[in-house]
């Protein structure tokens, strides 16, 4: 017969691929075992790994075994998981937002006309956020999306609503300049060849 | 019917010299060069009946076999200094002792990757107990974006002063839909079904008006307005109003035509 | 000072979750631990585990730590259930690995000559498969790109590290291959395929 040191090590490595709780049965049909040595062996196994702290432990669910951390790891398993970095919005995002946030609705194409770059990328990122939002599509050429500002923009920036967004002096220059801008922009018009 | 013949798979052209002189028993430091290309080249002529697709790269190696082996027939000149004759075989030698060396360490390998596989990792748990907020935590500030908007509004403004020294530039563009609107125009004012894409352009045509002509054409087209068509590459394009009634489609509500007409 | 036996403990939880090799970096950071402290309590850990013939083993994988199972009982664990193997590599994907492990860093064309054909393919195949990976540029003609391995190569074939690699001159012995390896020593001859 296997010694019981190597059916024990068995053990312990279906245990740790199996995850979830692993029936005693089914890991004493392995060894030709009878359920009650197996279920010892485990529960052998569980008290060495209670009695010198480590930080995996054997917790038995039902008559089933599965390896789980110690409760009292928790906080650090927490700061191995959120990494302290608190990310900031990069000025870029912080230009788009802005443009969204006093011109909404607005398209892709005016933003980027307005900001002279390109930002499908920047929207995207301010999307995942859940700081800006699709609000439906313009009626104009080419039926482009129209972004507004969310929620969560006005909770994360403390307004109560978007009359509380304050007054920019110079915006309205901006908007001049951008009449000029919008002209061009209606080139962008999605081109259909078979319309022959 | 066809019958398939398993043949042996061979990596690469130094793989299947290295079978062929491993198999003829032959030191590598004393190739036979004349028995091993006609073996290498009776080979490739079996796969390729066999309709196996043979690489150029064993045709290449064939070529390097010819060539030493026509080397080795040349009478060696008798010179001063006989020794110094390089045998013709010693580059083809070190290239294949390189390449058997690497094929033992793909051996090694495998061997390791056998043995490894027989371990086994556990994947990660899910890691979202552990983390009660979102991944990112973003610190807003209203003042950073109001800071922000206003280094941007500076920036802007001083493009604009800039661009209004530069009048020259453009003054006014046009829109797609005012030439829409302008080609339609002509088509009426001429009172004709086909026009040439030269005549709907404005007398002072430059780079922009021809693009955006062109644009509107094919929004046109898109429209279903007109037929564009042209009968040699940069041939001429000629556009024919598939429907004189302007009127149908000025109701359709899809098409916003701006201004009034 | 936390306790030494708290971190410990704490590493072995912090291994259990991540189940890919951890940094030592990242869990030294949570401790404010220094570098070398913590790697020498991974380390311990190891010892431990291999010491009490555990059924799961600590590997070590390029200055990162993993939980595995031990070799030796893969049998048990696949009569218990069949865990998912990747399929074994090609004869071709080998010889490319091998030479990008010994040579690295090492450019296609080079690659290419050792073998007498073309390795576009197959290298596609190994950076799909993470085991290799383009390392920069070669500051060579046409700036050719360089590879190198991963950790995810060392981990796969348990290395710890480059250095555990064979001198290639001993490979011969150690897979009983032919002595003639031995009497050579010109690894250092650059090929060209077209030279003739």
């Amino acid at each position: 017969m296997i010694n019981k040191k190597i059916i024990k090590s068995a053990f312990e490595s279906m245990l740790f691929v199996w995850g979830d709780p692993l029936d005693v049965k089914s890991a004493a049909e392995i060894f030709n075992l009878n359920w009650k040595d197996a279920y010892d062996y485990f529960k052998e196994l569980q008290a060495e790994y209670e009695k010198e702290g480590r930080g995996i432990v054997i917790r038995e669910v039902n008559k089933s075994f599965q390896f789980v951390t110690r409760y009292e790891n928790n906080e650090y398993i927490e700061k191995l998981c959120t990494p302290v970095k608190e990310k900031k919005l990069s000025q870029s995002a912080l230009e788009v937002l802005a443009i969204i946030a006093y011109k909404q609705p607005v398209t892709k194409v005016e933003i980027d006309s307005i900001r002279g770059i390109k930002c499908d990328r920047v929207i995207e990122g301010l999307i995942k956020k859940d700081l800006i939002i699709e609000l439906g599509r313009s009626t104009g050429i080419g039926r482009p999306i129209l972004y507004g500002t969310t929620s969560t923009f006005l909770k994360n920036f403390g307004f109560e609503s978007l009359n509380d967004l304050p007054h920019i002096e110079d915006i309205g220059n901006v908007m001049h300049v951008e009449q000029e801008l919008d002209d061009l922009d209606n080139q962008q018009i999605s081109i259909n060849f078979d319309g022959q | 019917m066809t019958y398939k013949v398993k043949l042996d798979v061979f990596e690469g052209p130094f793989d299947l010299l290295v079978f062929l002189i491993e198999k003829s028993e032959m030191s590598i430091y004393d190739i036979k060069v004349s028995k091993i290309t006609s073996q290498y080249l009776d080979y490739i002529d079996r796969m390729k009946a066999m309709d196996i697709n043979v690489g150029s790269e064993f045709m290449v190696l064939a070529a390097t076999l010819i060539e030493i082996k026509s080397k080795m027939l040349l009478p060696k000149l008798k010179t001063k200094e006989e020794d110094a004759i390089e045998d013709p075989r010693t580059e083809l030698v070190e290239r294949i002792l390189e390449y058997k060396r690497f094929k033992s360490a793909a051996m090694f390998l495998e061997h390791k990757e056998l043995y490894n596989k027989k371990i086994f990792e556990k994947p990660k748990e899910d890691l979202s107990v552990y983390t009660n907020e979102p991944d990112e935590f973003l610190s807003l500030e209203l003042s950073q974006l109001i800071k922000c908007f206003n280094i941007f509004l500076a920036k802007k403004k001083k493009v604009e002063e800039i661009k209004n020294y530069c009048e020259n530039v453009e003054r006014q563009k046009v829109s797609l839909e005012s030439r829409i609107e302008y080609i339609n125009n002509i088509f009426k004012v001429r009172n004709k079904h086909i026009l040439n894409f030269q005549e709907l352009l404005p007398s002072d045509n430059n780079k922009y008006e021809v693009v955006l002509t062109f644009s509107a054409m094919l929004e046109m087209v898109r429209q279903k307005t007109i037929i564009a068509s042209q009968t040699s590459n940069f041939g001429m394009i000629t556009l024919s109003l598939k429907n004189n009634l302007k009127e149908d489609y000025m109701e359709d509500p899809s098409v916003k035509l701006g201004g009034s007409n």
